[in-house]
């Protein structure tokens, strides 16, 4: 059975089987034998190829997170994959970090032109209209969350082609905000 | 003075200090309502406590920052009492004032005391008065025009920060280096500040760049007895946010702590504290140290106090509101062993650390001797844009700073929030600095020893193939094998108890 | 003398005290193995430990107490070290020999003193000659026949006690008063004894029926410095075995509790006792104290001494092991406030305290300011019928009793294991109990006061709407329903985070 | 819905209806209005005709064991009825506490012929064979758990029909060891 994720790193396929009391897993082009020791709630004690994997995970939804060991928490999304074959398609980091891709599904495209919401948070002042020429540094939109003020500012001088938000909206990071284009 | 019996309390705040205050209140016998926004209905906070009124809107301005309604919901309730933990309303006098006048005891310091030290202008002359040193600078009536500020500025050279009188918390705050132009940063600050606060007057001092943050935390009560518990260290900020805080300093020796404790208590008196307090100071290299500010309420770092000397501060504001006398001289306080709090926040260390929302999908919090853990959150709770990103703090305690440390990696390492980003990849990193490590960090360490700090997550693929077998097992689960399944009884909303468990047995 | 490091331990325990040991050693750097049974591959103490082996079948007779194969797995996996927790080995001066023999380092005393303290009536034998008071009775050698103990027994009165030589836990022992057959009571001691321990030899004791049991935790070292932690109050106990211990003991006074400590290092320095060891004595209402036992190894009950103290004892015992010398002495040790411990038993109150056996479905422990939880099991575990009931201690801090007991209550209120029937009511009640909350309570209390106890758990109404709630959300996610199934993917392995939540969002 | 449990009260039958985010739930001859606040993991907050109810529950199989507030805990069955009726049946209560049913379904036949185990463990020892007679305060067998022995001994003169165990057996609480008879 394949399993598709979307990490920091790109989508990666895995893929598990089972043989009796083992599993045997296909990852990057390596095979691994597993045998689960416990499994308990969100504890997962693991031997793979014999060395022993302890892990704390979570879900919900598509959202997965993991804890080995004594090391920091990793986000994942479980993506679907077109067909039951292991495509490997390994894209370029994003900005953002992992497991934190927008609510909309699809990143926002990154190109120069789109401002794109810098954390989750509510939208605490939009100060452009479409049609506005800005120049460089000046605030476009003001986003506020958990006590923290964010502007985000024109890269460059540039023309307002479209406001995506208003005042009070309550936006996921790499939502679109605003689209500019040169002026 | 008399007493004035406290059995109910209302607690005006949410998250780990709510928590907090209602376990106190739990242990004294005392009642406790949360008042809480509708974002919170279901919140720890809002579970703890003994009953719950939604005051309001998710936003703080439209429910935790409510005075009024606070208030009027209390004396419905029958509280004898308003607990305003910090942040929001803690520090707000005319609040604490209301509180008064509706025949409530606000818990915590009078209202000209929170008044006074909140003008921060106001309160450096008053310091001045009772011969509390000062960092150098320049306030003057505390409402100067730029003219002023700027011929006080040429005579106090640079660097020099420019501070709002109304200030707190790094608003309308400039930081004016040789290379700056002085009249620029003047209009900026003061519009900030006016925008923060309502209110664009600006004082003058010196930037001392590397020196230590270290507080006295003080408790003082009706009949003017007043102690202070030695001192904390908080020199590891981002931002003028503490992150990581401990007592006792690895800087201060014994001359310095008392000389310290003794010039807070007169901080205190001068303005005829009462209740749980702290007096701020910056340190140099050369042990000299300067008033800041005082922080007129229980603050988030406590814990670490409470730890060293053995007594409980929420307890004891509740009991110094109620009339009580303190129940201990200086002469009965001392400190023993080393403890360390982290704060564990909702921000991306690898975005800036910008605040990171969403439901916790899992909470686990170590335990074990020397670990406390005040957590505002657990398994399922939602970490909202709405309030500040401070989930639980992780306190521990030992014999000594070094295992202090090692005993906080530990915990760090056994600490798990799944769900959101958190800054532990963060804090693991100050745990692990030479700098932290030697006693030696300083306001400056963030910026200058950690500035180079990305977090290195290493290789995914043993998550990648946790997170394959753990579906695998779902989809096991789902389809009743007959290895798994068990009679299909396990895909169940309480199956954290689904243990699993081959050969051996 | 010099110093041995220690790089690698063997924990050669299980359960709560082989965590609190692997956790020590994770603090001072120290590699862990742990040795387990077959029963105990996954058990909390084999995952928290830096490597396991298994050294045999789930009976410890198989396992953990297999002396050569434990020293066998140390010697094969470069251990420097092997801790023997408390039961099991600990005790066996044997097995200390044959540890140290094999190279390797036994952290406990020497084998000399385990033997001699093991030896109940030399034990006896050489207090008096150190002028430790015994419970006044009749050893003789150590090998009385039925006739010297008899004409004794004439001499001692009623009631009395009989013990076993090699006796511990309450086995080989007979109360005997005024209406009994001291014959036959001998006889049926003797036969017990013998089948227990190998061993038939008995001794007499006068019985102390309404006495407290205060202990005095000592540390010494190899230099010869001894000091003592003072003393644990462990009175309430039922059938021998202590549930709930305290520090201080509500009963001592200072003077008191000097002449115990006193006495106590003097019967440690009496038998060249080296590591940390426990002097038990029997406290009449007097305040006349009597020395009962010595036990030779850490202690279930030590976290109350390590709270009040601030003295961390496991890695105190690794260090003296190691070699090094105690780093503090007499004069700086003090005590601070007042800590209880609870031990958290699978055992069912409503049937007579039998073992309860089975997984643990769901274990949740409290924490926040001064709780500590020392715990061996986790939600998924199994309390396995070969091994003792302890699953957990539940510890609490506070600045004096009345505070502890208050925090006592609240952390128990606030301790989940689900599964099997634990002793958490009786805890409850004797929390709660007048005679205990007065600090009055002796060895005689549980079978005294809380002979009338029984559960009352009331009316299960709402928890059977609870479970029928549960399973009704159960059956709705499997069917996909739409309210509650957020695509169906709330059926799985990790569902602890399947939060979810209706109104006011 | 309907829901039935066994626990030391007997057999209980609980109704739960859904009725738009509310639910009705019947037991004991009353209605109930039921608001879920959080479901989390095993941890419930309810709103009982407006009186607020956290609980902990888990399961596993069959066995259900919950937590109310910071009460105790209590064990039940789940147990499946003919019908998806309500009937109501209230046994005597065991001697055994509630949820720890033998492992064989059925509790053993509480008659003083018949001599069960007194709690999980393992058999110790056999004292008597069939044909045996025993005095009154004979040990039959002895049982073995937590380090604990426990000696089930004759409640009076009688005769061994049926020894139902042998040493070293692992039994649950309420299995059938020996079977005595009138001697």
């Amino acid at each position: 059975m394949w399993f598709h994720y979307r990490g920091a790193g790109g989508n990666r396929a895995v893929r598990v089987e089972r043989r009796g009391e083992h599993y045997v897993v296909h990852l990057g082009g390596r095979l691994r034998e597993v045998i689960i020791r416990r499994a308990a709630g969100p504890a997962l004690d693991l031997l793979v190829d014999g060395r022993p994997l302890r892990a704390l995970v979570a879900a919900e939804g598509d959202r997965r997170a993991v804890k080995l060991g004594d090391g920091d928490a990793l986000s994942f999304d479980r993506v679907d994959a077109g067909s039951d074959e292991g495509v490997e398609v390994r894209i370029e980091p994003r900005a953002s970090a992992p497991g934190d891709a927008p609510a909309a599904g699809r990143p926002a495209p990154d190109l120069p032109e789109a401002v794109t919401a810098s954390m989750d948070g509510q939208i605490a002042a939009v100060m452009v209209k479409p049609g506005d020429v800005v120049e460089a540094g000046a605030t476009l939109v003001v986003l506020e969350a958990m006590k923290m003020e964010m502007r985000l500012v024109a890269p460059r001088r540039a023309l307002v082609r479209h406001v995506a938000c208003q005042t009070g909206d309550v936006v996921r990071r790499g939502r679109l905000l605003v689209q500019l284009e040169a002026a | 003075m008399a007493t004035r019996p406290i059995r109910r309390i209302l607690i005006a705040n949410r998250g780990e200090i709510a928590v907090r205050i209602a376990r106190a209140c739990d242990e004294l016998g005392i009642a406790t309502i949360a008042a809480v926004s509708e974002a919170d209905q279901a919140a720890m906070h809002a579970r703890v406590a003994g009953e719950r009124v939604v005051v309001g809107a998710p936003p703080a301005r439209d429910s935790y920052l409510r005075g009024d309604r606070l208030i009027e919901v209390a004396r419905q309730r029958g509280c004898d009492a308003i607990h305003p933990g910090y942040g929001f309303l803690s520090q707000n006098p005319a609040f604490a004032e209301a509180v008064e006048r509706a025949g409530l005891i606000f818990i915590g310091p009078k209202a000209a005391a929170i008044r006074l030290m909140g003008d921060k202008a106001a309160a450096r002359r008053a310091m001045v008065a009772a011969g509390v040193p000062v960092v150098p600078g320049y306030e003057g009536a505390g409402d100067e025009d730029d003219g002023r500020l700027v011929r006080a500025a040429d005579r106090l050279g640079r660097p020099l920060l420019i501070k709002a009188v109304a200030g707190g918390g790094g608003r309308g705050m400039r930081v004016v280096r040789a290379e700056d132009d002085l009249g620029e940063a003047l209009r900026a600050a003061r519009r900030e500040s006016e925008k923060a606060f309502g209110d664009g007057r600006l004082f003058l001092e010196r930037l001392i760049d590397d020196a230590r943050h270290i507080e006295i935390q003080v408790l003082a009560d009706d009949s003017g007895d007043c102690v202070q518990l030695f001192e904390r260290d908080c020199s590891v900020q981002r931002r003028f946010q503490k992150i990581v805080e401990e007592a006792p300093s690895p800087f201060a020796d014994a001359d310095l702590r008392q000389r310290m404790g003794e010039t807070a208590v007169r901080a205190a008196r001068a303005c005829g504290y009462v209740n749980a307090g702290t007096v701020e100071f910056l340190v140099g290299a050369d042990r000299s140290f300067h008033f800041l500010e005082m922080n007129t309420r229980i603050q988030v770092e406590h814990p670490v106090t409470e730890m060293t000397t053995g007594i409980d501060l929420v307890k004891a504001q509740i009991r110094i509101a109620a009339g009580e006398r303190l129940p201990f001289a200086q002469a009965d306080l001392s400190t023993r062993g080393a403890a360390i709090e982290c704060r564990i926040n909702a921000e991306d260390p690898d975005a800036e650390f910008a605040p990171s929302t969403g439901r916790i999908l899992l909470a686990e919090f170590p335990d074990g001797p020397g670990v406390r853990v005040d957590a505002g959150i657990g398994t399922g709770d939602e970490a909202t844009m709405h309030y500040d990103s401070l989930l639980a703090k992780i306190i521990v305690h030992a014999e000594d700073r070094p295992a202090a440390i090692r005993r906080m990696e530990l915990a760090l390492a056994g600490t798990a929030v799944l769900g959101v980003a958190t800054n532990l990849p963060y804090l693991r990193a100050v745990l692990a600095h030479p700098t932290f490590r030697a006693g030696a960090a300083t306001t400056a360490f963030v910026s200058r020893d950690m500035a180079g700090w990305r977090s290195d997550r290493g290789d995914p693929e043993d998550a990648l193939l946790t997170l394959a077998i753990a579906d695998h097992l779902r989809a096991a689960r789902r389809d009743g094998d007959p290895v798994m399944g068990r009679g299909g009884r396990h895909d169940d909303p309480w199956c954290r108890a689904d243990g699993y468990r081959v050969g051996g047995r």
